[in-house]
């Protein structure tokens, strides 16, 4: 594991945490700390209060436009960021932006690189988004097959565990036991049930295509350098970036990064990345927390919590935070 | 282009959509008062200091640091830092060490020269300030910057008071002392030295003063009386203190016991040490954790073969030698005596029980005394108007940084009163508490601690113990700073915003909130590291 | 230059010099041939600058179609059948988004049951789409239709599909006079899309549109589709001077001029209607035929006008609209409402049933003494329905129909032995 | 045929108003339809809901333009959305509040409505005591049944307990009926003071 955890830079204050610093030398300073960012999408869409996909989608794409000069291209599936950014006669983009489908993003991103490439614009890169309905279900053929034919694309995927848009059903990235419209808390295994769902980073790295990592809202320069890092390679390009959604979650919308903060400091969402279909950075645990910290603000796990709550359920989801922490050599260094 | 109908869409066009309309609470950005700044005696804006010191510009930090209390070099190493203890950082890891980073400022500003403020313009009002001590100084500082004449009297032959004769050269070098104190005088302030003022109504009528402000300290070393044949050397701590800073040290002999458990007592007894006693002995009533003096002091006396015996009183000093009666803590944790006694030899018995401060310059005077000290409202003025009181001569724990508090106090005491207007200080911002923080924002950085100077050259000479941070040191560990309570431009609010509706206004100027499109999430209040931001009800 | 060439390879070949910047392949017979020639030749080199992509499904490759026609290039894709339903979403999209690209349609049945030989069913089943399909009659017109088609789909910023009859057409080696580069370029501008996605100039594309403008946005779509009904064929007489070739137009009237009898079809079957119709006209016969080569948008003044003097018409379509009836029919009933109970549909030819001249002759000879139901369906083998339908009375798990009949047809066959 | 429009913001329970309402009106063998305006709005957005109610068969499924009565279930949408346009000229105004229309700065809807049409509810307040959540739509149901007398509190209540069983729906009913006195008592004050 090369990452180093916790403090990256060191000597700053809050140099690897925070957004910006005024102490740190510009370049390396995050994107989000420059006035001049991008805002590639901008003040007046609709997302719900605290929306994480909103604010992961300006973090990676101000990110990209910035690895680029500018030289970008958003294709973009259906779903909440789709809808919330762009009801007629408003959007809230400001770079060029294509939504066709939902389950064809993939496929319309390689559409658009392979034109630049045949146009001699290979300097114009290509990004793909969806949400998880988009990529890990829907999306997923057209996805699996822009990794195998190593298409110029980077495709995001912002992953808020279900289908949100429609009113919070079940995903194949939903966990166990989260309550949804579809996966409702009732019967003796209540919420979604536990043996299902994909895990798309580790499937994406399958296709052996040259990058694949996982990011947060919650640590922004790790994305920033993930987005960067993923743009300095050619070829099909995986990120999948955890997105609290306060709507479907149940959480307080002050709560989306401290959730997804937590989410890694459980251990429950790994940030790592992998080049070649091969792990070569984990970002280890700062300050390790248990599941049930994670758990108990979102209310889509409150059925564990109330009365006598279901300690038996918990323990197996801190045995799945425990077992990413093993596979992926999470724990803090004090730990080791 | 011609756009298709409807399909195709222009951008930035969202921003006909005020999405300001779905909130219900607004954030609003606050200041709150620092816990250090808090607990800082001499009102330093501790934080606001360190924000400067965090960016390298030491300059600018020094100045901000004087604005309250002009001596720094001094304070950075004398003053028992309230404010490392108020420290919110402590709760993450380790206090910030606030008074190293002072001491490295004031020391940076000595070595460049950096001038203290130009004095006000006149007022053609005079002061009399009586008693050249840390009070005396302050307030001296002070009111020259408000433009009003100062006269500085004091009855030693040297400026300084308890910082001079008091505290040793070891704990702090007289070069230092000397230079901040010339930096005060040097803004215009007239002084008389040897000079003791005997009745101060008259002494205000001589100076030809508009106000009086009162510093005379605590001089008056307390005596008790111990059973000691005519041959026991005993002395108190104060005069001896005083002898040694005069270059005029008492002979102690080569073992001495020093009665008493406050930092006195242990100046007195690492003095001895480093006059060439072989036993420095402190003998003490209570145990240490009941000890006043300092945990620093005496855990660098132990390390300097200084012993204790706790849990001791002196019954009798007969000849060279000290009976001493064994004590046990009642369950209130009071001392009682156990009718065991011991013998400890001695060629010397140092008092330090306590100062009482010498108030015979009131004799005649409406000014009201109790408890030994002169009774002071709030601006520091005493029940005569036009005369001031501080330092260890007024209520208080009688330590520099407090006296250095004090001068400024009644500074500016004075200047409402010499304007006929009444003292009114501006409302204290509310704390900034540790449970406003986020703190996993703030890199992890344990303490750096200050070089100790070996210990075997501690027990011989009067350089220096505690050594200063190199730059990088200082700069380190001025960025521990949790700047709790005030903005200190992390970004954080402008990067988390999932509605792009903070504005950053440019360096120094922090962030404005753009409400025509905040919807009031609370995301920016969740991450804000230091707990400047918080919400509040939407106006309907 | 006339060749003998099998008519995917036309089509290959003519694509080719239209200089198509992406193509996207996915395989499904019969439109297979088209896709691996254009493939060969971007790989040897031919085609280019050309990216050829073998995706993984027909939904992939109308996507990828979108993408690349959105960011400014020349797209073309081709398909079939349930490639072309599985792609539907996408179809439709790609009109929907005005992207102008073109693409074959090998016309093939849809199952189940699963039938891989020609009917017109699956452009049918795209009619709503917001695509111009043009029916080609043979393998030339085909290959003029496909320059044709990216000079109107690039002119309206609309897709267009060139529908050719799958096997009957696309396997069928004939006499193709090929374009040659010089004349396709004189024909076919270079693509200069009406909107792009460009960091110069931003723009979002594919917006959500509510109640308040959708309507206005469909209808802004049909209004495309009428400016074609006045383009096509002003493209198709450009065309004409260029190559001296009537390929395209809205339709192609042959011998209607005194015509009481008209037949009216739209592909390759046109031509053997065509002998059917000489053979009827040599007694002195008045019969004539209209052929439809633009089904979308439908030519309905083009079709009245050919109508003016006909008795009678029959519609002769592979494919129908179950539980109602002709398709084309429908259009051609809406275009000529004088007609009556004097427009009959023939439906023939489905999953590739031959349709003989002899055939037509009949139908032909039916119509004229007006013995033909409103709805006929041609050679249909009334026994196969009768023993069907009695099995299923009979018992209600009678097992799937298509492989009854099939079982009924064997033991038919063997009966005859 | 009755017709009213709820006023709120996603995620507060528009639409679980209007359902409600539509739901008790039933259970009095009313005719009732209550529907919501779809759109691309997010939590904490502007939202409306609406509730036709009638004495024979409803067969209209046009939107409400011209409401009997407006519920405002938040406040801060003031002077943000018109809550009142197209508002008949008798028509009924209750307000999730604890102020008065004064000073709300509605100084002028309250000049132009029938005093008696137009009531406050400390609907939110009502829900925390009642409830412990600041869902303030089954309080302010209860206030529109004493202002417009539509349906009876009775009904409300078997709706709420049918929506929300057990102890949630007892505290939702508590919550609807203090609201309804506190709406009876504010109009008979209104009464008395016209007499």
């Amino acid at each position: 594991m090369t990452e180093p955890t916790a403090t990256r830079v060191h000597f700053y204050q809050v140099g690897s945490f925070a957004v910006g610093n005024r102490l740190l030398s510009a370049d390396d300073r995050t994107v989000q700390s420059n006035p001049a960012r991008t805002n590639s999408i901008d003040s007046g869409h609709r997302a719900c209060q605290g929306c994480g996909e909103a604010l992961g989608a300006r973090y990676a794409l101000d990110a990209a436009m910035r690895a680029t000069n500018d030289r970008l291209v958003a294709v973009n599936a259906t779903g909440c960021l789709e809808v919330f950014s762009t009801p007629y006669p408003e959007t809230s983009w400001r770079i060029p932006w294509l939504h066709s489908l939902f389950g064809n993003a993939p496929a319309v991103a390689t559409g658009v690189a392979a034109a630049m490439r045949v146009k001699g614009r290979d300097d114009v890169r290509v990004v793909g988004q969806a949400g998880d309905g988009g990529t890990v279900d829907i999306g997923f053929g057209t996805l699996s097959g822009m990794f195998e034919r190593n298409d110029d694309v980077l495709f995001i995927c912002y992953d808020n565990e279900g289908y949100m848009n429609t009113g919070v059903q079940r995903s194949a990235a939903t966990p166990p036991a989260a309550r949804t419209a579809t996966t409702d808390v009732v019967g003796p295994e209540p919420g979604n049930v536990f043996g299902q769902g994909k895990d798309l980073p580790r499937i994406a790295m399958a296709h052996d295509i040259p990058y694949v990592a996982t990011a947060t809202v919650a640590d922004l320069h790790d994305l920033e350098r993930k987005v960067e890092r993923a743009m300095e390679v050619r070829g099909a390009r995986y990120l999948h970036v955890l997105v609290p959604c306060p709507l479907g979650w149940g959480s307080a919308s002050s709560d989306t990064v401290r959730l997804a903060r937590l989410a890694t400091e459980s251990g429950l969402f790994p940030v790592f990345e992998a080049e070649d279909g091969v792990v070569t950075g984990a970002r280890r645990i700062r300050r390790r927390v248990g599941v049930e910290e994670y758990l108990r603000p979102q209310r889509r796990f409150a059925h564990l919590f109330n009365g006598a709550g279901r300690p038996d359920v918990v323990a197996r989801l801190q045995a799945m935070a425990d077992a990413n922490i093993e596979r992926y050599g999470l724990a803090p260094d004090e730990e080791e | 282009m011609e756009r298709p109908f409807a399909i195709t869409l222009d951008v930035g066009s969202s921003r006909a959509n005020h999405t300001g309309s779905w909130r219900v609470e607004r954030p609003v950005y606050v200041d709150r008062l620092p816990p250090c700044n808090d607990a800082c005696p001499a009102g330093e804006n501790i934080q606001r200091w360190l924000y400067h010191a965090e960016s390298g510009d030491y300059e600018n930090a020094w100045h901000t640091l004087v604005e309250e209390n002009p001596l720094p070099a001094i304070m950075g190493r004398v003053c028992f830092h309230p404010c490392e203890t108020a420290c919110n950082r402590a709760q993450v890891d380790e206090a910030v060490g606030i008074n190293a980073v002072e001491r490295f400022l004031g020391d940076t500003a000595l070595a460049h020269g950096w001038s203290l403020p130009a004095p006000g313009p006149a007022t053609g009002r005079k002061v009399l300030v009586v008693g050249a001590g840390p009070a005396g100084l302050s307030a001296a500082y002070h009111l020259r910057r408000r433009g009003h004449a100062v006269r500085l009297v004091d009855s030693a032959p040297r400026l300084g008071g308890m910082l001079r004769y008091g505290i040793p050269a070891y704990r702090l070098p007289r070069d230092v002392l000397d230079a901040e104190i010339a930096r005060i005088v040097n803004m215009g302030v007239e002084v008389g030295l040897n000079e003791t003022v005997t009745d101060i109504a008259a002494a205000r009528e001589a100076a030809g003063a508009d106000a009086v402000f009162l510093a005379v300290g605590a001089q008056l070393g307390k005596r008790v009386s111990i059973p000691a044949g005519d041959s026991a050397k005993v002395i108190d701590a104060v005069s001896f203190l005083h002898q040694v800073a005069d270059d005029d040290p008492p002979l102690l002999g080569r073992r001495v016991v020093v009665y008493g458990g406050g930092d006195t007592a242990l100046d007195a007894a690492r003095t001895a040490k480093r006059l060439g006693a072989t036993d420095a002995v402190i003998v003490y009533r209570r145990n240490r954790e009941k000890m006043p003096a300092h945990a620093e002091e005496v855990e660098q006396a132990l390390g300097e073969g200084v012993t204790v015996r706790w849990l001791s009183t002196i019954e009798r000093f007969e000849g060279e030698r000290l009976v001493i009666e064994k004590m046990a803590l009642n369950a209130e944790g009071f001392p009682e005596a156990t009718g065991e006694f011991e013998e400890l030899d001695a060629d010397a018995l140092v008092l330090a029980l306590g100062q009482d401060t010498d108030l015979s310059l009131l004799a005649g005077s409406e000014v009201a005394v109790a408890d030994g000290v002169v009774q002071v409202v709030d601006s520091m003025m005493t029940d005569v108007p036009g005369i001031f009181a501080g330092g260890d001569a007024a209520p208080s724990n009688r330590t520099a940084t407090v006296a250095v508090g004090h001068g400024k106090r009644a500074a500016r005491g004075i200047d409402a009163y010499l304007a006929g207007r009444v003292d009114e200080r501006p409302a204290r911002h509310a704390l900034a508490e540790a449970g406003r923080l986020n703190t996993w924002y703030y890199a992890d950085a344990p303490r750096t601690e200050r070089p100790e100077l070996e210990r075997i050259r501690r027990q011989t000479n009067f350089e220096e113990v505690i050594g200063g941070l190199t730059e990088d040191n200082a700069l380190f560990e001025a960025r521990r700073c949790l700047s709790c309570g005030n903005c200190f431009e992390c970004d954080n609010c402008f990067g988390v915003c999932p509605d792009n509706a903070v504005m950053k206004l440019g360096p120094g100027e922090r962030y404005a909130f753009n409400y025509d499109f905040c919807k009031g999430c609370g995301i920016c209040v969740a991450e804000c590291p230091c707990g400047a931001i918080e919400m509040v009800p939407e106006r309907i | 230059m006339l060749q003998q060439i099998e008519g995917s390879r036309a089509i290959a070949e003519t694509v080719a010099r239209c200089r198509p910047e992406v193509v996207c392949a996915y395989p499904i017979s019969p439109q297979t041939h088209i896709i691996e020639a254009i493939g060969a030749m971007v790989k040897d080199g031919r085609l280019t600058p050309c990216e050829f992509i073998n995706v993984e499904s027909e939904f992939a490759a109308m996507s990828v179609s979108i993408g690349a026609s959105a960011a400014g290039a020349r797209a073309y894709t081709a398909t079939a059948s349930q490639g072309l339903l599985f792609m539907i979403e996408a179809v439709y999209n790609a009109a929907g988004l005005g992207l102008p690209i073109v693409m074959t349609l090998a016309n093939r049945a849809i199952g189940a049951p699963i039938n891989i030989w020609n009917d017109h069913s699956d452009a049918m089943a795209v009619r709503d789409a917001g695509w111009i399909q043009l029916f080609a009659e043979t393998n030339q017109e085909s290959a003029d239709l496909h320059v044709q088609a990216f000079r109107l789909a690039e002119e309206l910023s609309v897709p267009v599909m060139v529908c050719m009859d799958g096997f009957i057409l696309t396997h069928a080696v004939e006499g193709v006079d090929l374009m040659d580069q010089e004349l396709v370029d004189r024909f076919l501008p270079p693509y200069e899309p009406r909107q792009v996605l460009d960091p110069d100039d931003p723009v979002s594309i594919g917006a959500m549109v509510g109640p308040e403008a959708f309507e206005e946005v469909r209808y802004l779509a049909h209004l495309r589709q009428l400016d074609a009904l006045e383009l096509i064929p002003t493209v198709a007489a450009e065309f004409a001077a260029l190559t001296g070739r009537a390929s395209g137009g809205l339709v192609h009237p042959y011998r209607l001029e005194d015509a009481e009898t008209v037949v009216i079809a739209m592909g390759s079957v046109l031509g053997t209607i065509k002998d059917a119709v000489d053979a009827r006209r040599d007694p002195g016969e008045r019969v004539g035929v209209l052929g439809i080569t633009s089904f979308r948008p439908f030519p309905i003044a083009a079709v009245a006008e050919a109508l003016r003097g006909a008795r009678r018409v029959v519609v002769i379509e592979k494919s129908f609209s179950l539980g109602m009836g002709g398709v084309l029919a429908t259009d051609v009933a809406m275009s000529a409402p004088w007609l009556g109970q004097r427009l009959v549909t023939v439906v023939a030819g489905l999953g590739g049933r031959p349709i003989t001249r002899r055939g037509i002759e009949d139908v032909i000879e039916r119509a004229r003494r007006d013995d033909l139901a409103p709805l006929t369906f041609l050679d249909l083998d009334e026994g196969v329905i009768a023993r069907e339908r009695a099995r299923m009375s009979a018992s209600r798990r009678s097992g799937p129909f298509a492989e009854n009949v099939l079982r009924d047809l064997g033991s038919a066959t063997e009966a005859r032995r | 045929m009755f017709q009213v429009r709820f006023h709120g913001r996603g995620g507060q329970g528009v639409v679980t108003a209007a359902e409600l309402l539509a739901v008790a009106a039933f259970d009095e063998g009313r005719f009732a339809q209550a529907f919501p305006s779809f759109g691309s709005e997010r939590t904490g957005a502007p939202v409306v809901s609406y509730c036709r109610l009638d004495d024979r068969e409803i067969r209209s499924r046009e939107p409400i333009n011209e409401p009997d009565a407006v519920l405002v279930q938040d406040v801060t949408l003031i002077h943000q959305v018109d809550l009142f346009g197209g508002l008949a000229p008798d028509g009924f105004v209750l307000i999730n509040t604890s102020r008065t229309v004064e000073e709300l700065g509605l100084a002028d809807l309250a000049e132009r409505c029938d005093p008696s049409h137009l009531a406050t509810c400390p609907a939110t307040e009502l829900a925390l005591e009642h409830v412990g959540r600041a869902v303030p739509n089954a309080p302010l149901l209860g206030g529109f049944a004493a202002l417009t007398g539509q349906v009876p509190l009775e009904a409300l209540a078997v709706a709420l307990r049918e929506r929300f069983p057990g102890i949630v729906g007892d505290r939702n009913v508590a919550a609807a009926t203090a609201a309804y006195h506190h709406v009876r008592a504010e109009q008979e004050a209104i009464r008395a003071a016209a007499d």
